[in-house]
């Protein structure tokens, strides 16, 4: 059925909620403009389950879904299933887009993806309690820590007994990386592998970090942040038990929300860091667009991807859905900046956010994650201290890199 | 003498109690969640105070829940049904017909009854692919063989075993070739036992997670337990207590009934079979 | 014609042989009764024939066909066993017309045939019942009738009555027996039951561990076992044997000592026989003469003291021990008043007695019993 | 073995499979080939779904295939084993699981006998009582796995709740973060969620027993916890091993709770989540089948030994 | 003094009344059997007297103390199953000494105890086996063994026997009442089988439908049946029950009617009938004289077809057809030639029958049977 030369595309953006919706809409318009048709396949929206998925399906080799929606670590490990955009997008484009991830796309100088939204961790904050103790925003971690306790012990003399100064992502899992990269970054102790794949993950600025964070568990921290992802920590910050988050933009609107116990007392700013040397830093997470090498039609599969990364549709998602756009423009935008006030502020913290080590260590990303996550997850939850779990990370990629060589 | 009988009772009925308890309060809690909105969640609350149904209403509409009871339905009715019919046969060759090799079979039986389910994972994996059964419900129908198939045929086995022997001799003197004493003899008389094996089968196909995780891609394909696992709320990193409370209760509440009406042929399936198996 | 020969008929489960042998014929229109101790292979032999077992070795025929391979339904028997083992989901007009339906009858057919042994068995108005709504009685008929509609040219029955109450049984057994003159055909019947074994049976064949150790009419077997355990098997209660000593040997007779000094001379062929062999008196309690002490019965007597006295009403079975404290049994009648304790003088009549050799081989009674060779017709033709 | 039928009766082993068959009749024959026949389509489904894709487990345990490209492999002989066997998480997860299923089955036996006994008392209600002990059996395990995980919750989870408003606790719990205790939470839910199946298979074995007995019992004037030790226990250990052993061996491949309770946290990861992660998350298939193949070998060697210790005889079933 | 009294008993399961209002009286060192039909309740009230079914209402005690409200180990009694009920997993030492055990008695006392009953019971040579490695007579034995080593005061008994054959069955029903005189116990005993209520019983209990219809000494049940269940429940084989109507009535007689035309007067307190009220006469099979058309033994004749004649050897059952198409069982002597189809002439003694009334109630016989009321003893003591 249909025109002669008029095809069906298949992608997967996001399964549910407003991500869908959004992504919906946009795909739509491609469809009525470009008369081709689109079908959404929904994923699994735990991002580990949604790359199992595209790793089954891309090493069938199946055409079954011709654009994918990847993660920003992704493009080192699907890179041999993706094909290479730059034959289809106009390199002038490309120079709109925030070069850090830009840069992230790009393995063995093939682009993978394009960039579609951005993502990094930001500091959520109760203005109002700041406020009433008269204290001002931390800048470094360990000021955090201390008006987090100041704040959280006057909260619990006042009668609030399950008050806690931070809340973060401690569990197990890709979101402890990302916590924990943070930190590192914050204090100069480097990205882990850095960018020839040395392993640099095992320095005494690390340990410092990794030190302070632990000793936060059980202080300032619930114990059970160690088993939190984002939205236990929100949970706990939204219903006003916390003083500090760390979270992703996505947090901002729920807690303005109409039912939210913390509206309007929340302000969001950059990370802390790593004391007066340190630097604030983010982790870069966020989305991108990539195209399958199995895709029947590549050709006009790439077109939906121009479209979608495109800066009219970025204002578009941002405005509707608050996806923070990769394109430096939009983020002087009117239109953009009223439905985000934030944005402004924090366009530093997108533009500079950090990337995880998953270019250079390619396919073997997830493992070096999990591994790190895990080293990082025994200092917090207090099994071994800080010096020996980084002594025994690096010990153990230098095995999964068969000798950094990834 | 009296009282030393009543306080017996009475320490009776109050382990009893605890029994039901410790069983029910899980699924009560489940229940009462489900019915919290928004931030009432996050409050400890034995009775919901105010019952709503949003959480029901949501579970509909994050992702195609409907889809994924009727993919789980069609998925466990399919595999009872399937493995149920090769196992009557299979069962009636391997319970009453003396023939070499049978007890290696039922060892066969056993031990695939015991494979750990990732060991066979990738290999499954290949296998649904090579079929072109990936993301598609036949696939999960043939890989769930793996576990009702032989779990069917050794209980089947041992109802087999119990039927009289008189009874088959009579329809053999009757006339009857094996396949006429299968149908028309024991299989009017194994209700009970099909009605138990099927309704284990059923349990376990409806609650398999770890092929049914692995072998869909879509949304639409898969089935409950999964679509719970994998339940998010309006973001990425929402994590809605109350719709994953909701539909742990939608999903449950089915079979639930099941077991309400074969909880006497339950155990005296396995009067029959597991345990003597 | 359908009488069923066996010739060395063997049959081993694993190796371990259970029929040792059998040589048998079973003539057309007989009733014949196996019986034996449990586990003696009654019914093996009778599954045997069936085809519900196949035969180790040896040959076996039916209606003169050899039927060795022939699967059950191909020999023309049908069978009712122990349990009944009727289709429990099927109604009983079901179970009857099973069999005719897989053999493809046709339906009229199979309804004439069904209605007809239903009547002959007077369950017509059971026809629409599942067994488990039948009584015992009434499901053992069933079971017949499932039987008879496949017009077989042999039936074999399992303790059929085994599972029916004392009063159904004896029922039951009349019926069977009627059935019998009714269908004109042959029956094979296992049975432990003594009575039924005697009353129903043409011909009994007993069976001990897998050898035939007497085939004969039941008077036959009664008046002439061939050896001990025929003797003590058949008959209730059991025949007294006395555990003695031939004195005197003659031809056709042997004079045994008595417990308590007394002798006895019995007449039978007593060639064989080395002088002062032991050998085995067996006398039936129903044969023995009790009389007080001084007083005396029969050919010789027996001094010995009551022990126990059993009193069923219409008789009574009186316990003795002799002198050299043997114990036997003697039937008196329902009137009879000995008490416990007391002396009595017990007369065997020579003739009632039967002698056995070391080896518990039967000598040869010198006569014949009149009833124990011709046939006894037991039922008056309707 | 010319046997037609061998319903129910024990036959000697040595007369199995010997020379019988030129001695068989047509019906024998007949229904040997018919068993055959029925038999096919089991033994086709098992070959498929079972033989040939634990066949290709351990073949890939041998290369260095990655899920990424599982065409381009090599051989690499032991490596895999080897790089398994100097793994401590591997080791980790190897003890997680056997104290896992040690732990657990021996709860849920103890808990099962109990409530087993309650339900085979005479009582008004016993129907409902089974009813609502089968609940947690009924439950999908992933559901429970989410039921207990909020109900785990540090914050605004029950148990803390009324656990502090028992005073067994004196602060909140992180139930299933803390390493500490994470592997018992996840046991509790297991206990939970298991013991009613065993309960049902000692409450069969109970229903079994010859109810005689236990009336010579009271006869005899035997208090009931002397009757259960020294008649109740002793006869029902037969059907009781049965029930361990299969549960034991079920807790030893133990995958979906751990895994939607507390993800791949190696506090509690078990052998087949670990495989599961080297498998699926980091696409090494070959590592992971390695691992897959030792789990199966480790759960083979226990059937082994339960069928020679256990004498299952499979005439009689397991006894 | 272990005697054991039941004052309007009664026992309903469920709202069900099965056991309507027994009244009983256990003599000390009384061997009492309950007999009856199936499901009548005879095990229901066995269960009631150890204590393992509470009585519903009424009043039971033994040895003089009410036990309504006691558990079974606290009664003295001692119970052996139908099924043995013996520990399966310990051996039979252990099996008998459990119990004694439990009650904390010492080693030795135990020993010697256990060894006594082993020795009474002949199984000292089993004393380390498992009950599975027993044949069932042994078993029995152990069952028993258990039950003496209480010590009871009084012995119940569900059926000890009828999972025996028919050989041990006699054999160990000997044994049970020699024990019987050993123990010198009160016991209570269940049975179905005819034989062995006759001979084990000092007291026969009829149960029927959880009513007992009557108590009495085997013979007096014999001679003395107070109804027409009781006259057809015991003794084998059964009463004939002739229906009939009563022509003259005089106060100590009644005249029958007998098919044929014949008529017999029969010697019983007859004055509630009416005139030509119908009654049943009732004959049993050992009363009645077999005799040639013309000849006639006893009182009064009839005249019948012999339709089956089922010889057992020792005996002959002949079953007759009366004119009114009524049949009629007659025992004859192992040598009787009769034939089916033979007319013959059935002689009655007046004096053996029974009379029923319209509702089934026996009239008093005139004369009471000299054995009906006397404690017959069955055994010499050792
Ligand atoms: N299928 C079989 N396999 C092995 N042995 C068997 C089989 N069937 C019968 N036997 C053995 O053969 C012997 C004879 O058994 P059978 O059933 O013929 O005895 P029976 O005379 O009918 O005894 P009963 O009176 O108890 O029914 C027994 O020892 C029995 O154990
Ligand atoms: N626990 C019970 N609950 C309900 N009804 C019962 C129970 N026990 C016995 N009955 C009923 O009571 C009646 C008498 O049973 P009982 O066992 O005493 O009969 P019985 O005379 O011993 O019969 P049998 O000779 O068959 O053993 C039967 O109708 C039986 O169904
Ligand atoms: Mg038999
Ligand atoms: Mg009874």
């Amino acid at each position: 059925q249909g025109d002669p030369g008029k095809v069906a595309i298949s992608i997967s953006c996001g399964s549910v909620g407003i991500e869908f919706q959004v992504c919906r809409t946009g795909v739509e318009a491609w469809a009525k403009a470009t008369g081709h048709r689109v079908q959404l396949v929904s994923t699994p929206n735990d991002s580990n389950e949604r790359l199992a998925l595209y790793q089954q399906l891309l090493a069938a080799k199946s055409g079954d879904i011709d654009v994918f929606q990847i993660d920003v670590v992704w493009p080192g490990i699907l890179a041999n299933h993706l094909i290479d955009l730059r034959e289809h997008i106009d390199p002038k484009m490309l120079d709109q887009h925030f070069e850090a991830i830009v840069r992230n796309d790009i393995v063995d100088d093939r682009l993978v993806a394009m960039p579609w939204f951005t993502d990094a961790g930001l500091f959520y904050y109760r203005k109002d309690l700041l406020e009433k103790y008269g204290r001002p925003l931390p800048t470094t971690w360990q000021e955090m820590t201390e008006t987090a306790r100041i704040i959280q012990e006057g909260e619990r003399a006042a009668g609030n007994d399950r008050m806690w100064g931070f809340v973060f992502q401690g569990r197990a899992f890709e979101g402890l990386t990302v916590n924990a990269l943070e930190w590192l970054d914050s204090f100069n102790a480097g990205t882990i592998v850095d960018e020839d794949g040395e392993i640099t993950v095992n320095n005494p600025r690390a340990a410092d970090a990794l030190t302070l964070a632990a000793s936060w568990v059980n202080d300032i921290a619930p114990q059970g942040v160690i088993n939190y992802s984002e939205e236990e920590g929100r949970g706990v910050f939204q219903s006003g038990n916390a003083v500090f988050m760390r979270n992703w933009p996505y947090a901002w609107p729920l807690l303005n929300a109409e039912d939210s116990p913390v509206r309007g007392k929340v302000a969001v700013g950059q990370l802390p860091k790593g004391g007066p040397d340190g630097k604030h830093t983010a982790t870069l997470g966020g989305w991108q667009l990539a195209v399958s090498k199995y895709s029947q039609h590549p050709e006009v599969a790439a077109d939906l991807v121009r479209y979608l990364t495109s800066l009219e549709e970025q204002k578009r998602r941002a405005v509707v859905g608050g996806f923070n756009p990769t394109i430096d423009a939009l983020y002087k935008d009117e239109e953009v900046l009223a439905a985000n006030p934030f944005f402004g502020d924090l366009y530093e913290v997108f533009v500079n956010a950090v990337a995880r080590p998953s270019r250079v260590t390619g396919v073997r990303y997830n493992q070096v994650s999990a591994e790190f996550w895990n080293a990082v997850h025994a200092t917090l939850s207090g099994q071994t201290d800080a010096k020996t779990s980084l002594a025994d990370l690096e010990r153990t990629l230098d095995r999964v890199s068969r000798g950094g060589r990834w | 003498m009296r009282s030393r009988k009543i306080v017996g009772r009475v320490l009776f009925y109050v382990l009893v109690a605890f029994i039901v308890v410790y069983t029910v309060f899980p699924f009560y809690w489940a229940i009462v969640s489900s019915l919290k909105a928004g931030s009432g969640l996050f409050q400890v609350e034995f009775w919901p105070s105010n019952p709503a149904w949003d959480n029901y209403v949501g579970v509909f509409q994050g992702q195609p829940f409907g889809r994924n009871i009727l993919n789980s339905v069609i998925v466990a009715v399919s595999v009872v049904v399937l493995s149920l019919f090769i196992a009557v046969t299979a069962s009636y060759s391997l319970g009453r017909v003396q023939f070499r090799g049978r007890t290696t079979l039922l060892l066969v039986v056993l031990s695939v009854s015991m494979f750990p389910q990732v060991a066979v994972l990738s290999g499954m994996f290949e296998l649904i692919r090579w079929l072109g059964l990936y993301n598609n419900l036949l696939g999960l129908i043939l890989s769930y063989m793996i576990f009702t198939l032989p779990f069917t045929v050794w209980v089947l086995t041992t109802f087999m075993r119990e039927l009289p022997k008189e009874l088959e001799e009579a329809a053999i003197v009757d006339g009857a070739s094996s396949w006429v004493v299968i149908t028309r003899v024991f299989l009017p008389l194994m209700g009970p036992a099909l009605a138990t094996t099927g309704l284990l089968a059923f349990i376990a196909a409806w609650n398999e997670f770890l092929f049914a995780l692995s072998f869909t891609l879509s949304n639409e394909m898969r089935t409950v337990p999964v679509a719970i696992a994998l339940i998010t709320g309006t973001s990425q990193f929402e994590l809605p207590w109350g719709n994953i409370m909701a539909a742990s209760v939608i999903v449950t509440v089915p079979l639930l009934v099941l077991v309400m009406i074969f909880q006497r042929k339950i155990v005296s399936g396995l009067t029959a079979g597991a345990v003597k198996g | 014609m359908a009488d069923v020969t066996l010739r060395d008929v063997r049959k081993s489960f694993g190796g371990l042989e259970i029929i040792h042998g059998v040589d048998l014929d079973i003539k057309d229109n007989e009733f014949t009764v196996f019986v034996g101790p449990s586990g003696c292979g009654k019914s093996t032999l009778l599954r045997l024939i069936a085809g519900l077992e196949d035969i180790t070795s040896g040959e076996m025929t039916i209606d003169g066909v050899r039927v060795n391979d022939l699967p059950p339904k191909e020999r023309g028997i049908s069978m009712v066993f122990q349990s009944y083992a009727l289709y429990p989901h099927m109604t009983v007009y079901d179970n009857m017309a099973f069999g005719l339906k897989l053999a493809n009858s046709g339906k009229d057919a199979i309804d004439a045939k069904v209605r007809e042994a239903a009547r002959i068995l007077q369950i017509e108005n059971l026809l629409t019942r599942k067994p488990r709504e039948l009584s015992g009685g009434q499901r053992q008929r069933v079971a017949i009738g499932r039987a008879i509609v496949r017009e077989p040219k042999v039936f074999l029955f399992d303790e059929p009555l085994s599972n029916l109450d004392a009063a159904l049984r004896v029922q039951m057994r009349i019926e069977l027996a009627k059935l019998k003159e009714d269908l004109n055909a042959t029956m094979v019947y296992v049975t432990h039951d003594q009575v039924e074994a005697m009353t129903l049976a043409n011909k009994i064949v007993v069976l001990r561990a897998g050898h035939v150790e007497q085939v004969g009419s039941p008077l036959e077997l009664y008046h002439h076992p061939r050896n001990l355990f025929v003797a003590g098997f058949i008959g209730s209660p059991k025949m007294n044997f006395i555990e003695t000593a031939a004195t005197g040997i003659d031809r056709d007779s042997a004079t045994v000592q008595l417990p308590g000094g007394g002798t006895l001379t019995v007449p039978a062929r007593s060639a064989g026989l080395a002088p002062g062999a032991p050998v085995t008196l067996g006398v039936r309690p129903e044969h023995l003469v009790a009389g007080d002490p001084g007083s005396g019965g029969g050919d010789a007597v027996m001094d010995g003291k009551v022990f126990v006295v059993e009193r069923l009403g219409g008789e009574t079975y009186c316990h003795v021990r002799t002198a050299d404290g043997q114990s036997i049994v003697l039937r008196t009648g329902g009137e009879d008043t000995v008490r416990p304790g007391e002396q009595i003088r017990i007369g065997i009549p020579a003739g009632a007695c039967h002698l056995f050799d070391r080896d518990g081989i039967a000598l040869d009674r010198l006569e014949r019993h009149p009833m124990a060779d011709q046939e006894m017709p037991r039922h008056a033709h309707a | 073995m010319t046997t037609v039928y061998d319903a129910g009766r024990a036959t000697n082993p040595a007369a199995r499979g010997g020379a019988a068959s030129s001695r068989d009749s047509l019906l024998t024959r007949r229904r040997r080939r018919a068993a055959w026949l029925f038999l096919a389509p089991m033994i086709l489904v098992l070959a498929l779904v079972a033989g040939w894709p634990l066949l290709r487990t351990i073949y890939f345990s041998f290369t260095d295939a990655t899920l990424y490209d599982l065409e381009y492999h090599e051989f690499i002989g032991l490596l895999n084993f080897y790089y398994l066997a100097i793994d401590p998480h591997w080791w980790r997860a190897v003890w997680n699981t056997v104290f896992f299923a040690v732990v657990s089955v021996s709860i849920e036996t103890v808990l099962g006998m109990i409530i087993a006994l309650t339900l085979n008392a005479h009582m008004p209600g016993r129907g409902l009582l089974r009813a609502a002990m089968l609940i947690p059996w009924a439950i999908p395990t992933v559901v429970s796995a989410q039921m207990w995980g909020w109900m785990y919750h540090d914050l605004y989870g029950v148990i803390n709740e009324i656990f502090l408003f028992l005073g067994l606790i004196d602060q909140p719990r992180a139930w299933i973060a803390d390493p500490a205790l994470s592997m018992y939470a996840v046991i509790a839910v297991d206990v939970w969620k298991t013991t009613p199946f065993m309960t049902l298979l000692i409450l069969a074995a109970l229903q079994l027993l010859p109810g005689e007995v236990y009336e010579a019992a009271r006869v005899d004037g035997i208090n009931p916890v002397k009757v259960f030790f020294k008649v109740t226990l002793p006869l029902i250990k037969p059907a009781l091993m049965v029930a361990i052993i299969f549960r034991t061996l079920d807790a030893l491949r133990i995958f979906d709770l751990m895994y939607v309770l507390t993800g791949n946290s190696r506090a509690t990861a078990s052998m087949s989540v670990y495989a599961r992660q080297q498998l699926v998350d980091f696409q090494d298939v070959g590592y992971g089948s390695a691992a897959s193949t030792f789990l199966f070998l480790i759960i083979a060697a226990f059937t082994v030994i339960y069928i020679t210790v256990g004498k299952v005889n499979f005439d009689q079933g397991g006894k």
